[in-house]
């Protein structure tokens, strides 16, 4: 029995958005006169933190507290188009929309405020724990909640603001494929050491260590809730996971999770990662998609790790053992 | 057809008078980890089924020269027994915990390939099966009891009521080559025990899962470790036997091609940690 | 057809249900008591997101009738919310990121439950076994496996959550 | 932009729904229940290729609690393509099979009844008679003459403006490989894989009092599944009402639009909430997966570790309809370069129909294939040309101002830094040239401060 080592790497690029752009997403927001800032959207939350991010980025727009912002979505009565989400697009479409929903909005919240301190509107900011105060006279503020009740029962202004992020929609060159499909590039090198047992065709994926550029992290912890999640996804596509385990014949198709192998508990990697941020030119704060990109970087670079350790020239995926000994047996026959 | 009753009788007795009265009309189930999926999504629909949750069927009792283990016994409760070797490592082989808590000694020889992670460890063992109808009981050896895929020798009033397990002599070693670490299908169970004379192998058992119809001893193989030094020599012999006796097929797990190498790589494997 | 009346006791409350033969106790929760923690994964006993806790021991409601309760304790993710605030648990699931979804999550709290019910010290290896049969597809394991670690006696529970815990955190603008 | 101070951006704050989801308080469409509901469950084909003669339903309606059942008959626009909605045609799916089953578990008829169990019970009883017909399953024997042609249009690829592929052509590929002085080939070949998110697809169409129906779902693309659902069923795009927003995972698995446009119909016709939910072995076998490729390489390259010329041919496994695979086509041509600059390129990708179960979008949609490939043949370019892998990558990392093979012009390119982010988190060190390198500068010498 032989336990070989190796080390495989991989570095990739990952659009954000839909190809060819023609995807647009809108928001709408409204202050209340309780003090919160309602955004409504249509876009659905996978479970990467949608919700969170989104009023992140609206909470900084308007130089408010986090814990204003409501986002109020996933009804296409109340909430305004969508494409969807998908493409690693949400963040950087409704992002943008929302940060020019959040500058109308702001706008009218400055006047008002002006009114009411009677300051003009360019002297005022926000000073995000949820007061609108002259800059450099601290003491001259007014909170939120008056100056919502301000602008409804006094000036009869509401507060509001409307967003839209819209890459025209551009074809492909049939000819040639001239085309425009992204809107940026995030990036990730990844590097996996697997260890293989050259008798079972066994591999035990030992670390996965990640550096992704992503422009801008809105939040940290759900950045890499993605890059951990991603990565195990990865792994379990480049070593168990296919609903034709012989493809291409459609036979011994798996019907379940007791067939189907998916990586648990006790199958995951040590894992190490590095984020780096180059801001976007056109993401909200210079925000790029990176939630797909996660499961992609992992794949090559862990079969690059097992051809690394073995001297074989695998080349699909999942390199399920079978497969391992197969190309073991190839190798030595071709010596 | 929905199932119109589901019964939970409170004894043994009660159990083998409903099986006396509905015969093969009547489901058994143990732990439900088989049955209640395959009733759920409409591929089983039993008219009448039989829990033994409360049966008393669940139980580890030690008697002089073996240990009884009630059918209906979760395997959780076979992992946390240490009075026998082997047992614990191939019960804590099935599935999760909770699946450990529902699942039972005896609902595993029912369960069709690659499950069937506890039985290989008890033919290992020469363990013996206990059935029962409401006239008499019969002991089988557990090797005997299997008749083809998803058969046995089970009549259809019988009732699989405990596993015996003699104390055991020799050496033993499990290894299953799974695809996961945990919680994964067998592609390849091997259960062995030597027993020794001297520096020699005096009897051999080496029992195979998921490489079969149903779990399955090595005979051949077995047959060539007697008189052996169990060197290195005799494990490959006694590997390459096994590999060629077994009767692999392909699943979504692995292939047959691939469950027939591992055999002879895991019984080599098995056997070289006995000899160690 | 014969249907029973099944009495258990739900998360400390005397329970009676008029149950068909063999209606498992993720149905009867679920859409005859309207308990939604308990969720469906694959009805087939493979997931573990609908895992509940029987006299302590984690059972999967998908595979348990509920006749086979009678006269025992159940508890559900419901019977772990206090009511002022989080179980020691769910906030630490919540602290350290251990949900994206969240659909795995009330399996992953009720066997994390039950472990440190039996064992309160666990090392990362038995909590790691404990969460064997629980599958997720978001996190990859490693936030929730933290969750436990942290409620777990004998861990160090000042250590930082994932977030902070971060090698290296390079910004370049 | 200049360096800006951000206050929320940038800070680790805890889930906003966090708190539902470690108490069980988050509502999903499964947790979602209604008076009167019925339940949908679906007569599938149990052929890869098959001619459907007839159907009987005789047995099935004799089933306590049966209340419906739909054929294509019922369906106002049967034949459908979902990216009709961004000009992707024609339509060539059927919502429920007509003369024709092209995978096995094709939806052919959707039964509704009181209960869950009564409802599959219909579906067991249900007689169709079948004519089996020879299947395809492998992308390059769908393309040779004397394979079963699946489409109505006589071919098994999808046509992209007048090409049997979408093409790339950039620089001269012959002059590219003129100046090879290796040339490296591969064949990769990346599988299907199931999304499997712990949530299985689900929605509940519900009559409302005003005539509209509320569509509760876990629609990845809320507008996008209501617009294609108003589109099969003929009604106005205000006359539905979808809701939806949490969902318990999905990875582009929710992205087709399979069980609301039935459900809709369904509850349309019945005047009650109807419930379709993919069962776990639906999803595994019957809901549309990441797709299969077969690619190959043919690639010029120059001592120096160049690669000064690149011809791929890609074959996508569509399964038996489009979905979005011809869509994740053209983001695979524009992808297959790698983050690299190469300045000949040819790429063929064709989108190929099977008789499998269709393919579709999946968290990486099209590029997962394109990195997976690409990043084998730089290992065995590497290999090839005696190279360190880091190093070919660096040689031909693209940078900010180079054209990509689809003649943009790059920006926000960080490959660079990325490469050097890797090497220092796992302490491999770079040559003194490669560590001198940066994605703004060609001929920088030391690391230049980024002024974004």
């Amino acid at each position: 029995m032989a336990k070989m080592r190796g080390v495989g790497m991989s570095s990739v690029n990952y659009p954000t958005g839909m190809n060819l752009g023609g995807d647009p997403t809108q928001a709408l927001l409204h202050m209340t006169t309780t003090g919160s800032f309602v955004i409504t959207l249509a876009s659905s939350d996978l479970g990467q933190g949608l919700k969170t991010v989104l009023a992140q980025i609206g909470a900084e727009a308007l130089g408010v507290p986090f814990e204003n912002v409501i986002i109020d979505t996933g009804d296409t009565d109340t909430g305004p188009h969508c494409m969807g989400t998908f493409a690693s697009r949400t963040t950087h479409r409704a992002g943008n929309a929302i940060i020019m929903a959040a500058a109308e909005a702001k706008k009218t919240m400055l006047e008002v405020a002006a009114d009411e301190l009677e300051a003009s509107p360019d002297d005022l900011e926000t000073d995000g724990k949820g007061n609108i105060r002259v800059k450099g006279s601290p003491d001259r503020s007014i909170n939120l909640v008056p100056m919502a009740l301000a602008a409804h029962f006094k000036y009869g202004k509401t507060i509001g603001g409307r967003g839209i992020y819209f890459k025209p929609n551009t074809g492909v060159d049939p000819e040639t494929g001239k085309m425009d499909p992204d809107s940026t590039e995030a990036h990730a090198c990844v590097v996996a050491e697997v260890e293989v047992d050259t008798e079972t065709g066994v591999v035990e994926v030992l670390s996965i260590k990640s550096a992704y550029e992503i422009g801008r992290q809105v939040n940290p912890a759900l950045v890499e809730g993605q890059i951990r999640g991603g990565s195990v996804m990865g792994m379990g596509h480049a070593l168990y996971e296919s609903t034709n385990p012989y493809y291409p014949s459609p036979d011994h198709a798996p019907g379940g999770f007791f067939e189907y192998i998916l990586p648990g508990p006790a199958d995951i990697p040590e894992m190490e990662m590095v984020v780096l941020e180059y801001p976007s030119g056109n993401g909200p704060y210079g925000v790029k998609g990176f939630g797909e990109m996660t499961a992609n970087a992992p794949i090559p670079a862990i079969v690059n790790a097992i051809n690394n350790a073995l001297g074989t020239e695998i080349a699909e995926h999942p390199v399920t053992p079978e497969k391992i000994l197969r190309a073991l047996e190839a190798k030595a026959s071709r010596n | 057809m929905t199932t119109k009753a589901y019964n939970l009788p409170e004894s043994l007795d009660e159990a083998l008078g409903m099986l006396a009265q509905y015969g093969s009309n009547l489901l058994v189930m143990a732990g439900g980890t088989l049955a209640m999926p395959l009733i759920t999504k409409g591929v089983s629909q039993p008219e009448r089924v039989m829990g033994l949750r409360r049966a008393g069927l669940s139980y580890v009792r030690e008697t002089g020269g073996s240990v009884a283990i009630g059918a209906a016994t979760p395997l959780t409760q076979v992992v946390n027994y240490k009075g026998l070797p082997l047992l614990p490592q191939a019960a804590h082989n099935i599935g999760g915990w909770a699946i450990r808590n529902m699942g039972t000694v005896g609902g595993n020889l029912f369960a069709p390939p690659p499950a069937g992670d506890l039985v290989v460890a008890l033919l290992a063992l020469d363990a013996s099966v206990k059935l029962a109808n409401a006239r008499r009981q019969r002991v089988v050896p557990l090797a005997g009891f299997f008749s083809g895929f998803m058969a046995n020798v089970l009549e259809p009033d019988e009732l699989v009521v405990e596993v015996q397990v003699p104390r055991p002599q020799g050496d033993t070693a499990l290894l299953k080559l799974g695809r996961l670490h945990t919680d994964t299908p067998t592609v390849v169970g091997v259960a062995t025990r030597i027993v020794w004379e001297g520096r020699k192998v005096k009897e051999a058992r080496v029992a195979l899962n998921g490489v079969g119809p149903y779990p399955m001893r090595a005979r051949k193989a077995e047959a060539m470790l007697v008189g052996t030094a169990l060197d290195e020599a005799a494990i490959a012999a006694a590997a390459a036997a096994a590999a060629g006796e077994c009767e692999p097929f392909s699943d979504p797990i692995a292939s047959e091609w691939y469950r027939r190498k591992m055999t002879g790589v895991i019984v080599s494997r098995a056997l070289a940690q006995v000899a160690a | 057809m014969a249907s029973k009346i099944v009495t258990f006791v739900l998360n400390g409350r005397e329970t009676e249900v008029m149950v068909k033969p063999l209606t498992t106790m993720q149905v009867v929760l679920r859409d005859k008591l309207g308990y939604n923690a308990t969720k469906v994964g694959c009805k087939e006993g493979a997931c573990g997101t609908c895992t509940i806790l029987v006299d302590g021991e984690p059972m999967l409601s998908c595979l348990l009738p509920a006749e086979d309760v009678e006269g025992r304790q159940v508890t559900t993710l419901e019977g772990l919310t206090p009511v002022d605030g989080l179980h020691p648990l769910q906030q630490a699931f919540f602290d350290n990121y251990a949900t994206q979804c969240g659909y795995c999550t009330p399996g992953m709290i009720m066997v994390a439950k039950a472990l440190l019910d039996h064992n309160p010290s666990p090392t990362r290896e038995e909590i790691v076994d404990a969460l064997s049969g629980n599958l997720c597809r978001c996190t990859g394991y490693e936030p929730i496996i933290r969750a436990v670690e942290v409620v777990a006696e004998g861990q160090d529970s000042r250590r930082p959550a994932m977030a902070e815990r971060r090698r290296d955190k390079e910004i370049v603008r | 932009m200049s360096e800006q101070n951000l206050d929320v951006v940038g800070q680790s704050v805890k889930r906003r729904d966090g708190i539902g989801h470690v108490t069980g308080k988050t509502v999903f469409v499964d947790d979602l229940r209604f008076p009167d509901m019925l339940y949908l469950k679906m007569v599938r084909s149990p052929y890869h290729h098959a001619r459907i003669k007839g159907i009987d339903f005789s047995a099935a309606e004799k089933v306590p609690g049966f209340v419906r059942a739909f054929t294509y008959k019922d369906v106002p626009k049967n034949i459908y393509t979902i990216l009709c909605l961004i000009g992707v045609g024609p339509d060539e799916e059927p919502v429920l099979a007509e003369q024709e089953v092209l995978y096995k578990g094709e939806q052919i008829a959707a039964i509704v009844a009181e209960t869950e169990e009564a409802a599959m019970e219909a579906v067991a009883k249900t007689r169709v008679d079948f004519e089996e017909l020879p299947a395809v399953f492998d992308v390059e024997e769908a393309l040779k003459p004397g394979a079963p042609i699946l489409k109505p249009w006589g071919t098994n690829y999808f046509v992209y403006e007048g090409h049997d592929c979408r093409r790339i052509r950039y620089g001269d590929i012959e002059a590219g490989f003129a100046q090879a002085d290796y040339i490296v080939e591969g064949r990769y070949q990346p599988g299907p894989v199931e999304h499997a998110p712990l949530e299985t697809t689900a929605c509940i169409a519900k009559p409302e009092a005003d005539g509209r129906i509320t569509v509760y779902t876990n629609t990845q693309a809320l507008y996008f599944t209501m617009d294609n659902t108003a589109l099969i069923l003929q009604v106005p795009f205000n006359k539905l009402h979808f809701v939806g927003g949490t969902v318990g995972g999905a990875f582009g698995g929710k992205v087709d639009v399979i069980v609301e446009p039935i459900a809709t119909l369904a509850a349309m016709r019945t005047g009650r909430p109807v419930k379709y939910q993919f069962t776990r072995e639906e999803e595994f076998h019957v809901s549309s997966t990441r797709t299969a490729w077969r690619i190959y390489f043919r690639d010029g390259v120059s001592k120096d570790g160049h690669i000064v010329a690149r011809q791929v041919t890609s074959y996508a496994d569509s399964g038996a309809y489009n979905r979005h695979t011809p869509y994740a086509v053209t983001k695979h041509a524009a992808n297959i370069s790698g983050p690299y600059t190469i300045p000949n390129v040819h790429v063929d990708v064709h989108c190929v129909y099977t008789n499998r179960q269709p393919s579709s979008a999946m968290r990486g949609f099209g590029v997962t294939s394109a990195s997976f490939s690409t990043e084998l043949q730089m290992d065995k370019i590497a290999r090839t040309i005696g190279m360190d892998p880091w190093e070919i990558r660096l040689i031909n990392a693209y940078r900010n101002g180079d054209i990509r093979p689809y003649q943009k012009v790059v920006e926000d390119a960080t490959l660079v830094e990325a490469i050097k982010g890797a090497a220092k988190l796992v302490g491999h060190e770079l040559p003194k040239w490669a560590q001198a390198m940066n994605s703004w500068d060609r001929g920088a010498a030391t690391p230049v401060t980024v002024e974004g």
